[in-house]
């Protein structure tokens, strides 16, 4: 049998394929509450907060291409808005989460007007500032946000009715299925938008942005938007973490965890759909057991090492890798276009010259034309 | 993969929760009413307001032959290079319990890495209770840490035994299952204030200088509490603060504090602020009588200080081990002696091995009060054991004991010496003992 | 022995090969013009003699081979570059640009290598001081002229000079290398979509297609010749 | 009035330290383009081995010099190991080399030298009273020294960008890669140098600010939020520029933490850095940048 084994897309093997993944996933997150104690399942709802944060650095990070230094800051209004609203004026958990997102979607626009006029490299320098920001002003309004001393006592209460969710078992399962529910629709959402319009926009915006603004991409509005969305979701995932571990210090919130999300998703594969939830997991338990493996502080020079080892031995990142391995088994070859679709193609210029807008692009880009149609995806 | 897969995952998943919901609940049911208490274990709990109903069956059972001990504490990042050595310490302590102490139980401690982070912390400690079933938590470090997890031990009534945490909220009569290990900052705060109404009768100009953290805060705290209820004629004249991270030396806070001509400082930074707040004191010609937080009290900072740390006043109720007066100590050497023999790899030369060697003494302390007790070496044994110790460790000054008496004293340690820094010496000088055994208590 | 050799040169980004085979020689003193259709590889050969890409086959420059050599030793050897699109360091000054010129010679003749390109082309002198973004499109290429001759090389390469500049400019343009060429004996590559005009000054010329070099033909036949006229007006 | 003074020149001796090392910042983004975060950990790391050759017994002054030697020769060798083989475009991949090199950085001197503070003596007298009393202010010799050095590092590196054809093939470089390796330029070890030379002056800072902030791992990450916000607001691309931003920086961000009370000394890096915000929002290149003259 000559590997790669080649399947013809849309036919019934390729289907049954994609719906084996489905159901694989969808036992797995049924099953796993039964498999493993309770403590872990927490630190799996843990791990899949974070896989929802490191979603939405990804939605603007990954795919976007800009450089976000400042994520912990969305995670942390959105644990904090959780928790001063649930603990401190005793609202609904619902209310404060939907309140969390939409204060980190305007603080996310706001924080993207810049990024309209600053390159990369500034943009990096601007989150760095709000990220910095943040706990200083959660230190100072402590009779709000308990300050350095922290904010106790957030929970999210299973409803009553249900018998699968009484008891401590009970409360932390139902959790687990907020978080995986929350995380599906993260996705979903991203999903949706890359694949969309807006998601093209977006992709040509990071190739060539004078290409793209040529082309007609408002661009003030996409980028604003994905930054207002990744920051949204950066939200809905700190307002979880606020009612999974009951506690919120301006500590957790700071540099430390922004480091912790890019290396996620790089580790995990940056611009890819399920590199997140990899790399999230990853970060969240080789912690706990290099702490076994090693003792103090050498533990963090091997974390910094990894990060290192990583851009340069799995550029793509996990997902990138296993996506590499799976092609050598499986390949998924496109269907060649029936009659119906070549008139269509056909009627494009046949010369289409190289430079859309007619000028000489610098020396540095490709003189010779690109292939026209196609955008190539990550 | 095409448009719909998402979607199928997302309907195929809500439609299975909604399927398994109707199942079996997956997680074990917990609690449930305990089994025949004798009544003095029910009265002895009623009085530090345990209901022992709430706890689980085996509260009051004989610990196993052998059990294990939980420890969590900063492993990985900044904070670890200055805790990781309370491991050791504490390693060293219950090693020793069970070659000497003669208890029928072995204690095995398991160290847990929190990265100085509560939620981790939660997170830790559940997986050694769940897990390795701990039958005591001793030298979970930080305030925020103890807050996070004494309704984790207060739910499955597991002794915290003794959990280095300076503020109030270590010390509070609702969680009769944490004991304190550290020196509380009101000891701090009430020996300053009293030093400072002893030398300044007619009340002095007092500028603080704290650090914008979570000791820092509770300080502030204590501080105002002891002046108000000295009613001391002393007031503060200019507060101010610095922030974890600023290395930099504090010179604009040391101007607003020279120009407000304080006579007296108190002084709660952390790590090498306390080192830069005394240079740059004495580098603007600034000299009040200086007060310094426990957390600097030792010859490593006030060392470094050079000419100015000379006079500094330090409260100490643990005997510095780098200061010469202490260089003979037969109880430093007997403690040095357990180390060395008990845990090879510690850091003899860190003041914090010495202190993690403390906490878990106070929690062998406990098992052995509760082994002689009626209750026997159980749970609830040293639970109630430990709300009545009354020990003096090697590591005390002479004249300061580990005490602590049920609900109404809840805080061990109320006695220290007020110690001034010599820089010709190279230690401290020994000063007054203050003790206010039983008042430090916030009802 | 001419000064540049090139046999069976293949080059190419990456996945393929742009040019397959490629066959050209530059004498000493001569001018040398190879035309081709947009997407012909021109750039690619130009790139490719500089050292910017990876490519296999021969190129002697001299006698001695460059194929293996960094494009700032291909430099040093005396090969200068007119980039496509003119590379102008637009942060930069309009002298600094030239002083950047005469990098490889460690400032040796300095003052009196300006002195000469500000008298060539009195607009530079004007705007000596100004940041090199700011100048027109045939200043800017005057400028690139110049700073690539600060270097005094043996062998000039144009790519494609006259793009982006008005019939006006090209003329004047063409008029300058020729007079380079005439006053100072350099021998100049020059790879141009504009074949007329490039023909009138060039001595031989090559016609390349879809990365195939034809054979080398005298200037004046290829200019009558209507194989031109088809390869660039109907494909 | 002496008050006044006292905070300018409090705010002065801080802007000078977020100057210098915003010029390491500067020294490697004119280089290269790239920011580099763990610009404040490499001078820090620097302190540290300028510490370990003080203990060995060199002079305060030519351990210094040597940490300088050494953190030039180690900023190349992390270029040319780390960062080169990156590629040029790849912003992305080099910034998460620079967050791994922060993070092996930081725990390696807390493994090295452990989590206590040491100090390190001033390279001049600095005992109490030695000062120059300046309107009721002490200037400290130290501080002085600092300042001395900053203005000397500064010139040098002016004349070099602007006069010297090392430091004109590096503003090419910095300017267009491919222009540099057709003007016969040896770009990668110009990128290389830019490196080294970044890691020298932060070198520099670690060894003359560790006396009074005394050597801890966390020492210079607040100065590298305070560095990068000065080299933004002075314009990334001017080394004058980033100097003057760090210094007017200081003193405006101490006089508002003084004289404002609701801001005190939580808030005043936070104030800092809505300055640094609300500069970016008008003028994106900062105040003394020069505005990227982009032709399509």
């Amino acid at each position: 049998m000559a590997l790669p084994l080649e399947i013809r897309a849309g036919s019934r093997v390729d289907l049954s394929w994609r719906l084996g993944r489905v159901l694989g996933i969808v036992l797995l997150v049924v099953t796993t509450p039964y498999l493993v104690e309770t403590f872990r399942l927490s630190q799996i709802t843990g791990a899949l907060i974070l896989a929802i944060a490191v979603v939405g650095l990804n939605l603007l990070s990954g795919f976007a291409g800009q450089i976000s230094l400042g994520h912990a800051a969305f995670f942390g209004i959105g644990a904090y808005t959780t928790g001063v609203m649930t603990v401190t004026y005793d609202y609904g958990v619902v209310t404060s989460i939907v309140a969390g997102m939409a204060l980190c979607f305007v603080v996310g626009v706001v924080v993207g007007l810049p990024a309209l006029r600053v390159q990369g490299m500034y943009l990096a320098l601007v989150t760095l500032a709000v990220g910095v920001l943040l706990p200083s002003l959660i230190r100072r309004f402590d009779d709000l946000t308990g300050g350095s001393s922290g904010l106790f006592g957030m929970t999210f209460d299973a409803p009553e009715g249900i018998t699968y969710f009484v008891g401590r078992a009970g409360q932390t399962v139902w959790l687990y299925y907020v978080t995986v529910v929350a995380l599906l629709l993260s996705c979903l959402v991203v999903w949706n938008l890359m694949t969309g319009r807006v998601g093209r926009a977006v992709i040509t915006l990071r190739d060539n942005e004078a290409a793209a603004t040529v082309m007609g991409v408002n661009r003030a509005f996409v980028r604003t938007v994905v930054f207002g969305i990744s920051a949204a979701i950066a939200g809905l995932a700190g307002s979880l973490f606020a009612v999974n571990s009951g506690v919120l210090t301006p500590e957790t919130v700071s540099l430390l965890l922004t480091i912790n999300l890019l290396v996620a998703m790089v580790l995990g594969g940056s611009g890819s759909f399920w590199g997140p939830v990899f790399g999230a997991f990853i970060i969240y338990f080789v912690p706990v057991w290099t702490s076994d493996l090693s003792q103090g502080p050498i533990s963090g020079v091997i974390f910094g090492a990894l990060v290192i080892a990583l851009v340069f031995v799995l550029p793509g990142g996990l997902a990138g890798g296993l996506t590499s391995l799976l092609r050598r088994l499986v390949i998924v070859v496109p269907q060649p276009p029936t009659q119906g679709e070549v008139d269509q193609t056909s009627s494009l210029p046949d010369d289409l010259s190289d430079d859309p807008a007619g000028f000489e692009a610098e020396p540095t880009t490709d003189p010779e034309p690109r292939p026209a149609a196609r955008l190539a995806r990550r | 993969m095409p448009k719909r897969t998402p979607l199928l995952a997302l309907v195929a998943t809500v439609t299975a929760i909604a399927v398994t919901a109707c199942g079996g609940a997956p997680g074990a049911e917990e609690g449930g009413s305990s089994s025949d208490n004798s009544d003095a274990a029910s009265a002895a709990a009623e009085v530090l307001g345990i209901d022992l109903a709430e706890c689980p069956a085996d509260v009051t059972d004989p610990l196993p032959a052998e059990a294990n001990v939980g420890l969590t504490l900063p492993l990985t990042g900044g904070p670890a290079t200055a805790f990781a050595v309370l491991g050791p310490g504490a390693e060293a302590a219950l090693e020793q319990a069970n070659a000497e102490a003669g208890l029928d139980t072995k204690f095995n401690l398991i160290q847990k890495d929190d990265q100085f982070l509560p939620d981790k912390t939660v997170a830790a400690v559940q997986e050694l209770i769940q897990q390795d079933e701990v039958v005591a938590m001793t030298g979970v470090t930080g305030t925020a840490a103890v807050l996070a997890i004494r309704d984790l031990l207060k739910r499955d009534c597991i002794p915290g035994v003794s959990l280095p945490g300076g503020g109030a909220g270590a010390a509070d009569p609702d969680y009769p299952e944490v004991v304190q290990g550290a020196t509380p900052f009101s000891l701090d705060a009430r020996i300053w204030v009293e030093s400072v109404n002893e030398q300044f009768p007619d009340g002095a100009k007092i500028a603080t200088f704290i650090g914008n953290t979570e000791s820092g805060n509770d300080y502030a705290l204590q501080i105002d509490r002891w002046l108000e209820e000295t009613d001391s004629k002393s007031e503060i004249v200019s507060a101010e603060t610095i922030e974890a991270a600023d290395a930099a030396a504090p010179s604009s806070q040391v101007t607003t504090m020279r120009n407000s001509d304080a006579d007296v400082l108190f002084a709660a930074p952390t790590g090498a602020q306390c080192i830069s707040v005394l240079t740059e004191a004495a580098n603007q010609g600034w000299k009040p009588v200086t007060y310094l937080t426990t957390n600097c009290g030792s010859s490593t900072y006030l060392g470094a200080t050079g000419p100015a740390g000379e006079g500094v006043l330090v409260v100490q109720p643990f005997k510095d081990i780098n200061s010469p007066r202490f260089a003979d100590d037969e109880g430093v050497a007997e403690v040095r002696a357990a180390l060395e023999k008990y845990s090879p790899d510690a850091d003899l030369e860190n003041t914090t091995t010495y202190s993690g060697y403390t906490y878990a003494e106070a929690l062998v302390e406990a098992a052995r009060a509760a082994a002689d007790s009626e209750l026997g070496l159980s749970r609830l044994g040293i639970i109630v054991a430990a709300r009545q110790l009354d020990f003096h460790s090697p590591m005390l000054v002479d004249g300061v004991d580990f005490t602590v008496d049920g609900l109404e004293d809840m805080v061990p340690i109320e006695a220290a010496e007020l110690n001034a820094w010599s820089v010709d010496e190279g230690g401290f000088v020994q000063g007054e003992l203050y003790d206010f055994e039983g008042q430090l208590t916030e009802q | 022995m001419s000064l540049l050799r090139i046999s069976a040169m293949q080059a190419g980004y990456g996945a393929g090969d742009v040019l397959h085979g490629v066959d050209l020689t530059v004498e000493e003193g001569e001018i040398v013009v190879v035309l081709g259709a947009n997407g012909a590889g021109k750039t690619t050969l130009m790139r490719a003699v500089s050292g910017m890409i990876a490519r296999r086959g021969t190129i002697e420059l001299d006698g001695r081979s460059i194929i293996k050599a960094s494009a700032d030793a291909i430099v040093r050897d005396g090969l200068a570059q007119v980039p496509q699109g003119r590379g102008t360091v637009v942060d930069l000054t309009v002298e600094e640009n030239l002083r950047a010129g005469a990098h490889v010679r460690k400032g040796k003749g300095l003052a009196e290598d300006l002195e000469r390109w500000y008298t060539t082309y009195p607009r530079l002198a004007e705007r000596r001081k100004q940041k090199a973004g700011l100048l027109s499109g045939g200043e800017q290429q005057m400028l690139a002229i110049s700073r690539a001759m600060m270097s005094r090389p043996r062998l000039l390469l144009c790519d494609e000079p006259s793009l982006g500049l008005s019939p006006l400019l090209t003329e004047e343009l063409f008029a300058s290398l020729r007079q380079i060429n005439a006053e100072l004996g350099m021998s100049i590559l020059v790879v141009e979509q504009n074949a007329m005009i490039a023909l009138e000054i060039a001595a031989r010329g090559y016609l390349l297609e879809v990365g195939v070099m034809g054979a080398a033909r005298p200037a004046a036949e290829f200019a009558s010749d209507d194989s031109i006229r088809a390869a660039y007006l109907g494909a | 009035m002496d008050l006044l003074i006292a905070r300018i020149v409090d705010g002065f001796n801080n802007g000078v330290v977020y100057g210098f090392l915003a010029l390491a910042l500067v020294c490697v983004y004119r280089g290269t383009g790239h920011l580099n975060l763990a610009q404040g950990e490499m001078a820090m790391f620097s302190a540290f081995i300028a510490y370990a050759l003080h203990a060995v017994g060199f002079p305060v002054v030519l351990a210094i010099l040597g940490a300088v030697a050494i953190g030039f020769i180690a900023g190349g060798v992390v270029e040319r190991v780390l960062i080169r083989p990156l590629g040029h475009g790849a912003d992305y991949s080099i910034l998460l080399v620079t967050i791994g090199l922060f993070l092996v950085l930081n725990a390696g001197a807390g493994v090295i030298w452990g989590g206590d503070p040491l100090t390190f003596p001033a390279a001049v007298p600095s005992a109490p009273d030695d000062y120059i009393s300046f309107f009721g202010t002490r200037l400290r010799y130290q501080q002085l020294l600092i300042l001395a050095v900053l203005l000397v590092v500064m010139t040098a590196l002016y004349l070099l960008f602007k006069y010297t054809r090392l430091g004109l093939a590096m503003r090419v470089t910095a300017g267009n890669p491919d222009s540099a390796r057709l003007l016969g330029m040896r770009v990668n070890q110009i990128n290389s140098l830019g490196w080294a030379l970044a890691a020298a002056v932060g070198a520099l800072v670690g060894g003359l600010i560790s006396p009074s902030t005394t050597l801890t791992t966390g020492m210079m990450f607040n100065f590298l939020i305070y560095a990068a916000a000065a080299a933004t607001l002075g314009g990334f691309d001017s080394p004058g520029g980033a100097v003057l931003a760090g210094i007017v920086l200081g003193v405006l961000e101490n006089l508002i933490g003084s004289y404002i009370s609701w801001v005190g000394s939580d808030l005043k890096q936070a104030v800092a850095l809505v300055i640094l915000l609300g500069v970016l929002m008008v003028r994106p290149t900062g105040l003394f940048g020069t505005k990227k003259v982009e032709r399509v």
